[in-house]
């Protein structure tokens, strides 16, 4: 403590130029983390928010009380998603730079989150994601085309050309629509899972937001929503180290893991491995679990890191190091999940080779397949018109009558 | 039929609805065991449960989110804000969520949130309680606004915004919930009894949203204005004698303009009426949109009478209003203009 | 927990009917919590949120670790203000149900708060009070003739008849202005903590909430800048276990006291006795000297009793017990410290009556005198042009216009 | 004089007032070591420190928040929301707050921010990266509202801004940043080189509030705009070859309204453009207050041609967008209206 008030600025532990530096990073060893009973009471389990809950050892392999024994085969198609994921975002990535699309958002480093909490929760639960979920879509169903006919705006495209790339939303897959403005979809989750019991049902919902978010009032809004009402509710906090430029301590990281920040309000909070989909799927069992036995809401933080830019529109090496994730602690969860694998006898370099060249074959494909539909250049183009469709559920007149004018002025000219 | 102040036709409504339809649920600060603290939601909690009427948290923001995914569950929420000076945490949700979420997923999700909230002055409530933000909300694409006048359309034209799939925010003028207004505070308080509006029919009906309704038909002049002043106006014009056709417009958003425009064309003269202060305020849509469809038949130009452009002051709020003395003169010196 | 998630209701441990029943609050006997250095880390005092920091025994001595051993003079001076804060409330209330106000809000029960910690502040740090904090307008100098005139919106009203009765603000006391939008002055004192630090100057701020406030963003966006910049702020949670209707579980209160919601950011929270003079004053000493030495934010929770209605509108019997005050285990604070001050030998029924018929007749003649300035009904009047004034900092033409037709208006009846 | 875009003469102004007032500062979400997402305050925290340049947290609301109390502590503080989309979490401290602390005390206390944002579409940004809410704001009283169209304006007007002791917001039409734009997203991008308002002195100087520009002096028809559309407007009046008169706002609360009462009164007809949608928009108090003053004068209906009332879609942002032909179509349609 200083000697005098004075405004504390957070810095993070390395700028461009700097030596990358995690140290700030707390680290369990794998296994080291009780596993409760999902019963216990919430101030029974503060631990879970400081540790940091981890199943694959420095060896890859799986221990401790969390591992959840789940079988290679099943693993192996958590990898090809995690797989799948990356690949999919390369490749949307490279079409935006050939500007073929407005704008993209890769969730590279990232995949084990969604790939695990998809296969955590049920069909039947509620997702309400952040734009770096394309991997729960993907686990629940939504094709390839589909994702890439939404970033053309194409006449496949499920938003109809409303929303920038990545905002994908999905009924028929209990994924809710992607909103641009952060952390809204939070009070959203627990209203829904609100409603799952009033209603009596026993699906819980689950929502995502990144370590920036948190700072936002729909955070709070989230937390006392959930707390007071015991909604069965997982709310997920992707702690990737970065909001753009922002490090985790400008939202207030730099004291208390983003995990404990429900515990004033007796929620409880896992902070977990977001790099070890053993663990990631773990602990949203538990929660899951927990939620649909009337335990309530679980705050869980997946430490993570944003291995590529924010976005497309971003550059990284302005305010981080480039090497950053060469020395992140918790590495890559493909790889790690890779080596889990082939440790167990289940896998190898070259099935996995010969997976990724499939993968991009298949992305490949479905790209060919989107650009049918229509690009941003060549049609088939959706029609204008459309804009005025779904403002409301029923259309007044005045928008009636301004279709009727764009369509008007197309041809002929006229006022608006 | 039963006689209903404002506040019994609002809680009618929803008793209504909410025997009817299960998924009908309230929720805001006060409105379960307490029954709001304008009495609107008094005895619902105790017929229709704690489920389904719910007291909430002094979070705005987390009413209206919560609320929204609630619609999207199925759920056909009614949020109360307590007072419409308090809704502005909320904006967010209700601007860039509730107003687009039909929109963004063109069509497969939705949430069919009604947000109910008192507004106006007239009560010594101060600037933190006598607001009139309708003209922030009308600006926005995707929700409908709409503000009764008296106890028969808040009931019709709350069920029809309870049962409508798009979000609706439904102002309630507090001044008028216990009785009609003519704007003069020295009178003695009248009630709705002696109203024919406060007529309820107790059952089922609505009042179609996007309907203006005339509430004076006349000549000489066309009065547009809606809430607290459609009775003032009635009372300001039955003082000048001018026969003027008073219409309240009820939905502000979608608006009907035909019936404005109707009787424009037929009057040639037109003034504005709210609360609401002025600049940039909803009489600037109804001049515009009246200016444009009318030009060619105005014999004078369009005024606006409206609260002036300052917060509601506590002590002043009888010079702040624009009671009955601002509506003559208004309607005087737009009736003296030549064309 | 049960075995399928449900909606859970908080419910008051009683409603009217009922027997009062407090067995809800945790309570700790006084002198048991251990005081730590203003230099503790955080994580090391998190035991202050939990338990009940209290001075004043059950027989109205001082004990313990936190006894800030004032001299009887000044605990005199405090009872004092808290006499006067209530018998000015009292008559306040009178005047309201006579007609001659509009608008009251009484600190009945709660007047400890804002007496001793507007004690424990110095004169140059900043005060962003809610509408329950009239004693520290008044420990900080303004007349009750002021306030009275505020409330009656006369020609002395600070507030030019613009704001509600109880509305303050005093620019020389450094208190700020009221606002009737709950929690928004937080991120203000958080703020101006902030500016104090850049500045170099070692000044603090502190604020005041009630428990239902919490909720609110603001709440929030306070506690998330006091913890990245480490502002040096106090932030009081004044729980009155009421908020109009709801108790407190109807914010989030039932799992966890609110002293603990800064937990997660790594905000010390101290609960304490909001009835025990001493021990609040204790406690924010504690706080503000941390502040002030560069120790940044403390969340202090003051577990208190909102004895009266919520305001004069209000009417508590339709929602609690009546009687519940005289049950409520934290006592009445003026009644304990008199009793702590006979214990001492420093005071005596007599005294004390003598001094309540005293402050009776201090606030009627500030009443009289206050009436001389206009009322409700008799002039002088404001003037109402005064209406248009500080709406901007230099007048802009169309309020100048509008303030002319008002005028003209008055006397000929012209189109606004 | 040098030659700046839009960027450079924000940051300029901001560089030229924080040299002079060490109590400016600057918060918003990476504005600090990074610079603002789109540069506008790159270089400032290197230069001025971390304690003036602040990197805040993703809370509008609290940066406002916190922002006032600065103010209130004697700072003067630039908050920048990083797109006025994102304004909304923060609605509830600028209208309940930030603009009412000097009148609820009487001028005891009051708060000199200043809101910088950028608004507006054409960048393909969809419909939480496009949005002009100045309508809502401008519906608020004691806030001072302002969107300039060029870089020599907007440092002139940001540090009126910035010095002024009223609140102001500052919204920055983010398509014409890097060059004027004349509604045509085919053209080849132009910069502000080419532009005499691209020409902006280094020092100190001030651009008054309240003040609208004829940017183009004319006699057949007024057209009323600001932002973007000023340089669109231009472009369609060249087209055409009426000879328009062509006011840029600038300032659109409080608003210059003798400026444009003398164009209309002179030209007898007018339009108004913005990008912001119709319904319920600041357009409509433009008409509002200008067919009041000019109505004996005006020769044809107002007209105004705006967003449509729907959200900013992506992929149809210029049939959206309210481009030279619309203005054209809308110019036509006036002149061609019959006295
Ligand atoms: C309310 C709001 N404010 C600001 C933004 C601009 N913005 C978009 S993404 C972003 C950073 C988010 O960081 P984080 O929450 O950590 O998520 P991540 O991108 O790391 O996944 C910001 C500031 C926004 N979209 N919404
Ligand atoms: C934003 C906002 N929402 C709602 C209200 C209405 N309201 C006024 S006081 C109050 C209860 C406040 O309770 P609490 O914070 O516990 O303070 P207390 O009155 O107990 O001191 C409510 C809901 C308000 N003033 N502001
Ligand atoms: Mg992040
Ligand atoms: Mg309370």
């Amino acid at each position: 403590m200083a000697n005098k008030s004075r405004l504390h600025i957070p810095r993070p532990s390395a700028r461009p130029g700097d030596e990358p530096d995690f140290g700030y990073l707390d680290l369990s060893p794998a296994g080291s983390i009780d596993k409760p009973s999902v019963k216990a009471r919430a101030r029974d389990i503060e631990y879970l928010n400081s540790g940091l809950v981890r199943v694959l050892d420095e060896d890859h392999a799986a221990i401790g009380p969390w591992n959840p024994d789940l079988d290679p085969e099943k693993l192996q198609v958590a990898l090809r998603w995690m797989m799948l994921n990356r690949v999919f975002d390369e490749r949307m990535w490279q079409i935006q730079r050939q500007g073929r699309i407005s704008f993209y958002m890769q969730a590279l480093g990232e995949e084990a989150v969604s790939i695990a909490q998809a296969m955590a929760l049920r069909p039947g639960d509620m997702c309400f994601p952040s734009y770096r979920n394309q991997g729960l879509f993907m686990y629940r169903g939504m094709k390839l085309v589909d994702m890439m006919c939404q970033c053309l705006s194409n006449t496949r495209d499920m938003c109809k050309g409303r929303q920038l790339p990545v905002m994908y939303h999905s009924k028929v897959g209990n994924v809710f629509s992607i909103s641009g403005n952060l952390a809204t979809q939070y009070p959203h989750a627990v209203g829904w899972a609100m409603a799952s019991a009033i209603k009596g049902e026993d699906h819980i919902a689950a929502s995502w937001m990144g370590d920036g978010s948190t700072a936002a009032a729909d955070f709070h809004h989230a937390l006392t929503f959930a707390a007071i009402y015991q909604a069965p509710v997982i709310l997920n906090v992707v702690n990737n180290q970065w909001a753009i430029s922002s490090f985790q301590g400008t939202a207030g990281g730099e004291r208390r893991a983003f995990a404990a920040r429900g515990l004033g309000f007796g929620i409880p909070g896992i902070r977990v491995d977001g790099n070890d989909l053993l663990a990631i799927y773990a602990v949203t069992v538990w929660a899951a679990d927990r939620a649909r036995r009337g335990g309530g809401p679980t705050l869980i933080e997946a430490v993570t890191y944003r291995a590529g830019a924010h976005s497309t529109s971003d550059d990284p090496s302005k305010y981080r190091p480039k090497d950053e994730w060469a020395s992140f602690p918790l590495g890559d969860p493909i790889e790690r999940l890779k080596q889990h694998l082939i440790g167990l006898g289940h896998w190898s370099e070259k099935k996995h080779e010969a997976l990724a060249e499939d993968l991009k074959k298949e992305v490949l494909a479905a790209w060919r397949e989107a650009q049918k539909f229509g690009t941003m250049t060549e049609g088939p183009f959706l029609d204008p018109a459309s804009m005025f469709d779904d403002v409301y559920a029923d259309p007044p007149l005045h928008l009636n009558s301004q279709r009727r004018r764009m369509l008007e002025l197309e041809q002929y000219g006229s006022d608006n | 039929m039963a006689q209903m102040n404002m506040i019994e036709a609002i809680r009618s409504a929803m008793d209504v609805v909410m025997d009817r339809d299960p998924n009908v649920v309230i929720l805001g600060q006060d409105v379960g065991y307490f029954g709001g603290v304008f009495r609107c939601t008094d005895g619902l909690q105790r017929k229709y449960g704690e489920h389904r009427v719910i007291d909430a948290p002094i979070a705005e923001g987390g009413i209206i989110g919560a609320a929204i995914g609630m619609g999207v569950n199925g759920l056909r929420p009614i949020a109360e804000i307590q007072f419409a000076d308090y809704i502005y945490p909320g904006f967010d949700q209700i601007v860039s969520e509730l107003a687009k979420i039909r929109y963004r997923s063109c069509g497969e999700f939705f949430s069919p949130v009604t947000i109910r909230t008192p507004c106006g002055g007239g009560i010594r409530g101060g600037q933190t309680h006598s607001q009139s933000p309708e003209g922030i909300f009308t600006h926005v694409s995707g929700i409908k606004v709409v503000m009764p006048s008296n106890p028969y359309d808040a009931k019709g034209l709350l069920i029809a915004s309870i049962e409508s799939n798009d979000p609706v925010l439904f102002f309630e003028p507090k001044r008028i919930y216990n009785g009609p207004f003519d704007g003069d505070p020295e009178k003695p308080a009248v009630s709705w009894a002696s109203h024919p509006k406060g007529e309820v029919p107790d059952g089922h009906y609505t009042v179609p949203l996007g309907k203006a309704e005339i509430v004076r038909a006349g000549n000489e002049l066309t009065i547009v204005t809606y809430g607290t002043l459609v009775h003032v106006a009635v009372a300001a014009v039955a003082t000048t004698g001018v026969d003027a056709e008073i219409i309240d417009v009820r939905s502000l958003s979608p608006l009907d303009t035909r019936t404005l425009t109707e009787s424009v064309r037929k009057t040639g003269r037109c003034m504005i009426a709210h609360e609401a202060t002025r600049f940039g305020g909803y009489g600037a849509e109804l001049v515009a949109a009246i200016q444009k469809d009318c030009f060619y038949y105005l014999e004078a130009p369009i005024s606006r009478v409206a609260g002036w452009d300052t917060p509601y002051p506590h002590a002043f709020e009888w010079q702040y209003f624009p009671g009955k003395k601002r509506l003559i003169a208004g309607i005087q010196s737009v009736m003296e203009a030549s064309a």
